[in-house]
């Protein structure tokens, strides 16, 4: 549904699938995951029909978000290549989070912060990936020597908490910056909106030049 | 909830403690190694009364069957056949099974709540209707003993028999054990049977003997008396100082409140951000500069 | 056992050789840990294997197997030699002064009166030199060279450290250690107990084994002492029972024995076995024989049995031979047996040379298996593939299988190895249409004599008159049956010290067997049995277990024949005049005016110190003998023979004589002796033994011990399995002169290569336990390779010691 | 600060009560935890003798129910009778797994006859069962005893048919057994004893 002629499209309809199958795997991941992670979080693997539940449906939720995931990060990799730009955005990133982005260099379609959000996901879901298949006792950790489990285990958790980090950061970010969810909800911003935060890509959209 | 025969000292993934007023005598089993004979009557006591039955296998070119612990051998003999300093042959036989830690590695990382207790005497048990058969028990045990059932799901080891020795009699094995290798009671009294053991093994020649209650766990409630208690790997790899691995400690302990902790505070500090900051919306000025592109 | 498993707690030290007590009785063995404990005893143990005994033991010696009269004879040369014996003891209770007859001579391996053709040899030089008054001749001064001391000394003279070494392969110093260690055991204070079992009595020497081992207790001063004695641990829960309720070819309940063909007159028969006294005051026990076997055939034959037909002696079949089992398979291989009955028993898997025993049933035209347990003699005819390999319609045999009750499911009695006969009660109803084997043979024999009441038949008189006075005659119950067997009065009794009081009314039971009489007026079936149920009731049922004397002793636990005793001999635990030898030991005393103690006095119990009764009642020379006269039939003192297969080729004592290498009194039939391997084809010793994860060929039907120990292995030294190539867990093809099996291998540091005669000998361990039935994994039964041999005494089978070949099988 | 591995643990400890605490009540209700009922509390005790080995241990066998009427016994666990003098208790691995064979899938349960050259078993009853054999015992006997050898002698003996005794059965097993097989005439009769 276009809302306004003038918008600009930001992402497809099947990028905008791609990341919500993401982002319901992670949250799956994340509430099952604290679940086994803190006794305080037990009560989630209820979401799950309780604790066996939630332990059979983790890991095959994580594998199922590994490959989403890489479809994801195969699709926007290239977008969030670092430029010196970027590395100046994330050197002023301070004076944007103080609301005053007067200073910011122009930004292309992501800035630094949100590139550097991606590589550190990207890696997040990397570690998770790896030592989650090293902690699935039921078919791989009895072939893994304790040691690596246990490493396996640690990893897991510290990558994990990070992520959720990342993800509240990532998610607190686009709540923060107005008119940002839609462009996940239904493909498209304002020309105001990117013009405003990513006006190298508007111009690149709208092919004005300044 | 009734109130159990045993009380409980500490439940898996439970932040509170349990009732503590009341005191139990702590128990153990003494294993002395220098007089079992491995005739594995402990293995078939403990099936019979756990109503075990594992499966039937081969054999692997030595004594030991079944070749290691499993959901249903919660206690194997291992053989090891030890040539001494003096080119005698000696044939050390250690039954393995659970060591019911005082610092239990297999509590610590278990995530389900009250599916691993520690009663007050000191017994670890696993309650498997509360078990989700995530295998956290198997890497937090430094003695590698949990097992979980292919068939199930669950984790399964030696539970000391809580519910005989709940009224007052010993574990299957140790009633079972013909040469009184295996002895239980008090562990008071089982250090100072211990003693006596070690004692008359010194007299006899064994210059090293001694008391296997490993402190790097809290010390145990199954203790081993051994020839040669400077080299208890000798006993099929019974490891020299046991505790929680560090890297268990570190997930199942400070990582725990560091990371929720980190968690809340990237969550409370977004939103306090946002109290504080207020959004980010775009400036009345792009939306101009916008509006009038849009004229031409 | 002279003794009983408690009282293994009592011993300084614990010899176990020719037995593996920790593997094969666990919960006995628990008593020489406790001595250990308790009375910081030592352990020794001297086997091939290096054992779960030995696994505990304080000191262990390797021997050959087969070689165990070499070392218990060094031993004895070593204790004279080093003037190690207890003195008193030997002079006062042992045949040392006792002169023998000059004609008994010993040269190069063979003793006086061998016929070579029969394989046997005329004992009548076996002998004492008898005085004008009947009694045997003594030099109490031990100087006379043909007394019993002088002859024992000469004969293991040539029993040297090098010589042991040279057969044995034991290392001459772990040889002497093990010496010093029993040395230490000579003074009156120290004993010794000896453990053995099946690794003494299956070999073709095994009774001289164990009379070797007896013969080093008696130099010891150790038998009738607590904590000594020659202990059988015995193989079946109800072995020592059914062996004193006389279920033996040749014998009769209690130890009496069926008379020969020769002895057709009732009297000369008994007065064969009424033994005179040999020495003054001797109790020579065996002169009640006429009571016990009157009574006994009271008991069968009731008022059939009268003073005028010699209480039906002839009634009881006479013997030709000896038709033991060896006997009896070789007579069927030949066609000449039709009917054959296995009650409990597998001889399919226990006897030797499985293919002779299967082919010898095949030859039957019925054979009748009574078992709990679908077992593999009851199948012999059915094909298992390699397992039994035979052909269903070639065997004619009609097969009968008849399911029994097991222990559980019936009460009754068992004897234990150290005589004590236990009651048990039924828990549970039996599967199915099981019947108790009782009912079973009732069920047989009502039949048959319904039978031959109508029909008549040979020589029914046995079968109609034979006592069977049971309320239920299909099921006679085991109350019934003990009350039979331990006897009543048939008429009043008058006590013999006072005629005119009656000491047991009729129809009472009888309070032990000094109560028999031979007259016919008592009734018991088994005369030492005789006091297990009283009028006082069930003396088997009892359970008081206190131990008064602190001693191990529960004189209140069920009852152990004779009369309760627990330790056989116990008077010699006294010196001479009636002192224990040990304060801190006092088994049984003389307080001044009779014998008692912790223990039933194994003595008159107003015999005198005095007196001069010596401890050993049973014989009439009251002494214990080091010359067994003719006891035995290979020679009255032991010989080492090597096995009729040994990787030797002469017995390194007699090198130059053949008829001395292997028992020259030893039965071999034609066809068997062919049948033996030699080291050139068969270059390995191999053994026979059982594991402590099962019970014979039953646990492989028990899902628990199937288990522990799932599947058949053969243990092969290290030394061996690198020489042929052989890795823990590969499969193996052993082969002897009679078949093969195919086994894991498992390879083990505790079977060494030994170092005998000059040459190397290896040692390959079989475990029996596996078959073509049970829950365990199918396996070949391991009689398929041993020898049907026997030891020429009991003609138990040479199990332990012949010859094999080992390679991996391929693939 | 001296920061012991013990010390650790309790500081960690600590941290996670800590963090709960944050949480705020957000926290598990306590699971049930109870040691398995002890399962012979009801059932019936039967002392008898372990069947194996000659060491003769005390045996306590529980079986299912009272022995009521309406109940059928079953045998449920058995272990060592505490009480007896030599084995106080304790059991080999044999007699700890009695259990196993009185359940035995191997257990007979009824009469069988396997005829010439056939490959099966068939199922008899007992009457047949002992009709038969006692036939072929009867023509045996009469075709085949001695009484009398050829110079004379008075033997009275059965040759032909054999009987090996079970050394595990009862004493009064064997001696009715012992009473039957030497009234028939038998000498080729033995136990377990000569192997």
């Amino acid at each position: 549904m276009i809302r306004d002629p003038q918008d600009l499209r930001r992402y497809t309809a099947s990028q905008r699938v791609n990341h919500w199958i993401v982002g319901m795997c992670f949250i799956l991941l994340a509430f099952s995951g604290l679940a086994f992670f803190h006794p305080a979080f037990f009560p989630l693997a209820m979401l799950f029909g309780g604790g066996v539940w939630a332990r059979i449906l983790h890991p095959l939720i994580g594998v199922a978000m590994a490959v989403f995931f890489t479809l994801l990060a195969l699709r926007f990799w290239r977008l969030n290549m670092m430029t010196a730009t970027d590395l100046e955005w994330l050197k002023r990133a301070r004076e944007m989070m103080d609301g005053d982005d007067h200073n910011m260099p122009i930004q292309g379609k992501y800035n630094g912060g949100q590139k550097a959000l991606f590589w550190a996901v990207l890696v997040c879901v990397l570690v998770l990936f790896v030592s989650g298949l090293a902690i699935w006792r039921e078919y791989f950790s009895a072939l893994l020597p304790i040691g690596l489990v246990r490493f396996a285990s640690l990893l897991h958790a510290v990558f994990a908490s990070l992520m959720i980090a990342l993800i509240t950061v990532h998610v607190y970010a686009a709540i923060w910056v107005k008119g940002t969810i839609r462009a996940m909800w239904y493909g498209t911003v304002t020309r105001a909106w990117a013009k405003q935060h990513h006006a190298a890509w508007y111009r690149e959209m709208t092919g004005r030049k300044s | 909830m009734a109130l159990q025969s045993l009380d409980i000292k500490a439940r898996s993934a439970t932040t509170t403690p349990s009732p503590q007023i009341r005191k139990a005598v702590e128990v153990a089993k003494l294993i002395d190694t220098s007089i079992c004979i491995g005739c594995k009557a402990c293995q078939v006591a403990c099936m019979q009364w756990n109503d075990l039955r594992d499966e039937i296998g081969s054999n692997h070119g030595v004594l030991d069957n079944p070749m290691d612990l499993s959901a249903a051998s919660w206690t194997v003999m291992r053989f090891a056949e030890h040539e001494n300093e003096e080119g005698n042959l000696e044939w050390l036989i250690r039954k393995d099974g659970c060591m019911h830690c005082t610092d239990p590695g297999c509590l610590k990382a278990c995530p389900s709540p009250g599916a691993i207790v520690q009663y007050t005497n000191g017994i670890v048990d696993f309650h498997e209707e509360n078990c989700i058969g995530c295998g956290y028990c198997i890497t937090g045990c430094p003695f590698n003993i949990p097992r979980i059932s292919a068939k199930d799901h669950k984790a399964y080891k030696c539970t000391l028999c809580s519910d005989r020795v709940a009224v007052g009699q010993a574990p299957a094995c140790a009633k079972a054990c013909p040469t009184g290798a295996i002895t239980f009671g008090a562990k008071e009294d089982m250090l100072d049977s211990a003693q006596v053991r070690v004692d008359g093994l010194k007299e006899r020649g064994f210059q090293n003997a001694g008391l296997y209650d490993p402190q790097g766990v809290g010390g145990t409630h199954v203790m081993y008396v051994l020839r040669h208690a400077d080299r208890p790997e000798l006993y099929h790899g019974l490891p020299q100082d046991p505790h929680i691995s560090p890297m268990v400690s570190l997930w199942k302990g400070v990582a725990k409140p560091l990371a929720t902790a980190a968690m809340g505070a990237v969550a409370v500090g977004s939103l306090f951000h946002y109290v504080m900051k207020g959004p980010n919306e775009v400036s009345k000025e792009t939306e101009r500069e916008v509006e009038k592109e849009g004229e031409q | 056992m002279t003794q009983h498993w408690e009282d293994i707690k009592n011993a300084d030290l614990i010899l176990i050789m020719g037995g593996n007590a920790a593997e094969a009785h666990p919960c006995g063995f628990k008593w020489v840990i406790e001595a250990k404990a308790q009375r910081k005893a030592k352990l020794v143990v001297v086997d091939p294997r290096f054992t779960r005994s030995a696994s505990v033991a304080d000191y262990y010696a390797p021997i050959r197997t087969g070689s165990d009269i070499a070392f218990l004879g060094g031993v004895i040369n070593y204790l004279l030699t080093h003037d190690k014996i207890q003195h008193e003891y030997v002079k006062a209770y042992t045949d040392f002064s006792f002169l023998v007859k000059d004609e008994f001579q010993f040269a190069d391996g063979i003793f006086s009166g061998y016929n070579p053709e029969k394989r046997s040899y005329d004992k009548s030089s076996w002998d004492y030199q008898l005085g004008a008054d009947g009694f045997v001749k003594t030099d109490p001064t031990l100087q006379n060279p043909r007394c019993v001391y002088q002859l024992l000394k000469a004969h293991y003279a040539r029993y040297t450290p090098e010589m042991v070494e040279t057969v044995c392969g034991t290392p001459k110093d772990k040889f002497l250690k093990v010496c010093e260690m029993i040395a230490g055991c000579s003074t009156p204070d120290r004993t010794m107990t000896v453990m053995y079992a099946l690794g003494w009595t299956q070999h073709s020497v095994g009774a001289q084994m164990i009379r070797t081992g007896a013969m080093v207790q008696l130099l010891l001063g150790n038998i009738g002492v607590a904590g000594g004695g020659v202990n059988a641990l015995r193989g079946h829960s109800n072995i020592q029972g059914l062996t004193d309720l006389g279920l033996l070819s040749n014998t009769l309940p209690g130890y009496l024995t069926l008379p020969g063909d020769k002895e057709q007159d009732y009297a000369a028969y008994l007065a064969a076995r009424t033994q005179k006294p040999l020495r003054p005051n001797q109790m020579s026990y065996w002169q009640n024989y006429p009571k016990f076997h009157v009574s006994l055939m009271k008991a069968w034959y009731g008022d059939a049995a009268t003073k005028e037909n010699n209480f039906c002696y002839d009634w009881l079949p006479k013997i030709d031979k000896l038709h033991d089992v060896l006997q009896v398979f070789e007579d069927m291989g030949q066609g000449k047996v039709n009917g054959y009955v296995c009650q409990g028993f597998n001889p399919l898997a226990s006897f030797p040379n499985k293919a002779k025993i299967g082919g010898a049933l095949a030859k039957l035209k019925y054979l009748v298996v009574i078992d709990p347990l679908a077992t593999e003699t009851s199948e012999f005819w059915q094909n298992f593939g390699p397992h039994n390999d035979v052909d269903p319609a070639a065997i004619q045999t009609t097969v009968f299988r008849l399911p029994s009750t097991c222990f559980a499911e019936e009460d009754g009695s068992i004897a234990n190895s150290g005589r004590w006969l236990q009651w048990h009660w039924k828990g549970a109803e039996p599967p199915g249409e099981a019947l108790g084997d009782g009912e079973i043979m009732a069920g047989l024999f009502l039949r048959l004599r319904a039978m031959y009441a109508k029909d008549g038949g040979a020589f029914p008189d046995p079968i109609l008159k034979l006592t069977w006075k049971h309320r239920i005659p299909a099921n006679p119950s085991s109350e019934e049956l003990a009350k039979e067997y331990s006897g009543c009065a048939l008429s009043d009794l008058a006590d013999p010290k006072d005629p005119t009081k009656t000491l047991v009314k009729a129809g009472e039971q009888l309070a032990g067997f000094a109560q028999l009489r031979d007259d016919g007026s008592t009734a018991s079936g088994c005369w030492i049995f005789s006091g297990a149920w009283t009028q006082a009731g069930n003396q088997m049922a009892r359970r008081d277990n206190a131990d008064p004397y602190g001693l191990g002793i529960a004189p209140g636990w069920a009852w152990a024949w004779p009369a309760n005793r627990r330790i056989l001999y116990n008077r010699a635990s006294s010196d001479p005049s009636g002192k224990p030898w040990d304060p801190e030991r006092r088994l049984v005393f003389w307080n001044g005016k009779s014998w008692g103690g912790a223990d039933v006095p194994d003595m008159r119990p107003d015999a005198a110190p005095a007196e001069n009764v010596g401890p050993f009642i049973m014989n009439p020379e009251g002494v214990a003998r080091f010359f067994a006269r003719g006891g035995l039939n290979e020679g009255p003192f032991p010989e080492h023979y090597e096995p009729f297969e040994s990787p030797l080729d002469a017995n390194p004592f007699h090198p130059q004589n053949p008829q001395a290498k292997s028992n020259p009194a030893a039965r071999v039939f034609k066809g068997d002796m062919e049948a033996f391997g030699t080291p050139k084809e068969f270059p390995y010793a191999a053994t026979t033994y059982r594991l402590t994860e099962h019970f014979h060929y039953w646990t492989k039907h028990v899902l628990t011990s199937a288990i522990i120990q799932p599947e058949q292995f053969v243990e092969i030294g290290a030394e061996l399995a690198q020489e042929k190539g052989i890795a823990a867990g590969d499969r193996v093809k052993v082969r002897s002169n009679r078949g093969h099996i195919i086994a894991v291998a498992v390879v083990t540091k505790r079977i060494k290569a030994l170092d005998v005669a000059g040459r190397k000998v290896h040692t390959v361990g079989i475990p029996i336990h596996w078959g073509f039935k049970g829950v365990a994994k199918n396996g070949y039964l391991a009689n398929t390779l041993t020898p049907f041999v026997g030891d020429s005494n009991t003609q138990t089978p040479e199990f332990k010691s012949f010859l094999v070949d080992v390679e991996k099988v391929k693939g | 600060m001296q920061v012991t591995r013990r010390r650790f643990f309790r500081v960690c400890a600590n941290g996670v009560a800590g963090s709960s605490l944050a949480l705020m009540g957000f926290s598990p209700g306590e699971a049930l935890a109870e040691t398995r009922h002890f399962k012979l509390t009801r059932s019936t005790e039967t002392r008898n003798t372990c069947p194996y080995c000659s060491v003769g241990c005390g045996i306590l066998m529980y079986s299912l129910g009272d022995r009521s009427k309406n109940v059928r016994s079953r045998i449920i666990h058995i272990e060592g009778d505490p009480d007896h003098p030599v084995n106080r208790g304790t059991l080999c691995p044999k007699g700890a797994g009695l259990l196993d064979f009185v359940h035995s899938p191997n257990r007979l349960t009824h009469p069988e006859v396997r005829e010439p050259g056939g490959k099966e078993w068939k199922r008899i009853g007992w009457d047949e069962a002992f009709d038969r054999i006692t036939k072929l015992m009867k023509d045996d006997r009469d075709a085949n005893f001695i009484a009398k050898t050829d110079d004379g002698l008075t033997v009275n003996r059965w040759l032909t048919t054999g009987f090996l005794a079970a050394s595990a059965s009862s004493n009064e097993s064997g001696y009715v057994t012992h009473k039957v097989v030497r009234a028939l005439g038998m000498t080729a009769f033995d136990n377990q004893a000569r192997v």
